[in-house]
């Protein structure tokens, strides 16, 4: 599964994407994982009301299930416009 | 509808004079530009960053939702990303409807969503370091009038 | 500002790019332009009789009033009259604002007063004849918003 | 005085504008006045309800006073935009 980050987050992340072999059954079980890995994922995932997903590039929500995806993406909510 | 995301500057003028041909039979024609303004007066640059995979569906589903809803003739939706300076446009809408209710409603209603839920993120780079601009509260509440 | 009446046609591209060039800090620009439309079908030309002594004090007054409700960082208004075949652009607003709330309620504005108050009567002549356009009951209610 | 008539309303008078000499004090007075002339006037004047009108070109209603005034505007509700 590829897990994008963008803005704050990617910069927190120091990264823009991971590739990750996982078996988290919703987007909070993903996260989860993340933020176990290293401090600077804690840090990006520190207060998820800041934070927004989409799943397969459908804005979603952090119980949605992952069965079946193939691209979760992180971000703080979008300022576009 | 014609829905653009790109990182090149767009001429307005041109783009809302090919939008005004050929609208078959729409009476009012409501454009937006959004311009990169200095408000606290130490702005260098925007930077627009975007969600590649998902902004030009994004855009379109917006697109089409508003074109549905107001029952459009046409509507337009260009959207910058990279680099901006003072003074540039960053993206406009257009929407063109038989009467001009519908296309004032629909072209706020592109705006809103525009700045709240298509996958761009802003960061104002300014003599003294960078900051990702923070979405308001009052961009979020704004939807709630579409519901 | 800039407020014109004039029978001559205007070209909404260049005009919207002029008013867009030194608009010193605004971020929200809207753009509103009404075109001959043929509703039923029979439509040869909209004729448009003003009150030459009135129509652009009334249009001035307006303005300026939108200007300091909405603080715009400036406006235009351009209001053709005489003879105007199917397609053809009648008149065009444009606002300028820090916000985009700001520019689109003032653009508003301006539509609905130069719908209601403003001194301007169209006429519809069609092959079997011309009508005057009747006020529409709605454009009267518009302006109760702005109260 | 010129009383100046836009629209239906000139096309029922069948003039653009008249030169009147009135000693009317209000707007309904001259409409009274107006209306005795000829037929032509009570047809343009028979409904107030559907006449607008401009005292010395701003808009007014018929219970202004004319003192002073040099130009008084008959006309149906407007239509612009």
């Amino acid at each position: 599964m590829d897990v994008l980050y963008f803005a704050w987050v990617r910069e927190r992340i120091g990264a823009p994407k991971d590739k990750i072999e996982t078996n988290a059954a919703t987007v909070t079980e993903l996260v989860d994982e993340l933020r176990a890995r290293e401090p600077r994922y804690e840090a990006a995932f520190a207060d998820l009301s800041a934070l927004r997903v989409a799943v397969d590039q459908e804005l979603s929500d952090f119980d949605a299930p992952l069965a079946g995806v193939r691209e979760v993406a992180f971000f703080p909510p979008m300022t576009g416009g | 509808m014609r829905v653009a995301v790109q990182s090149d500057s767009f001429d307005f003028a041109s783009e809302a004079a090919a939008f005004a041909q050929d609208l078959d039979g729409a009476g009012a024609v409501v454009t937006f530009t959004g311009i990169v303004r200095d408000v606290s007066g130490g702005l260098e640059a925007m930077e627009i960053e975007h969600y590649p995979g998902m902004t030009q569906s994004a855009l379109t589903a917006i697109a089409e939702e508003a074109i549905e809803r107001w029952s459009l003739a046409d509507a337009l939706v260009i959207h910058r990303h990279g680099r901006l300076a003072v003074g540039e446009q960053i993206m406009m809408v257009a929407t063109a409807a038989p009467h001009r209710g519908d296309a004032f409603e629909a072209a706020e209603f592109l705006m809103d969503y525009l700045k709240s839920r298509a996958p761009f993120w802003k960061k104002e780079i300014t003599r003294d370091g960078a900051e990702w601009v923070e979405a308001r509260e009052d961009d979020e509440t704004a939807l709630n009038r579409w519901k």
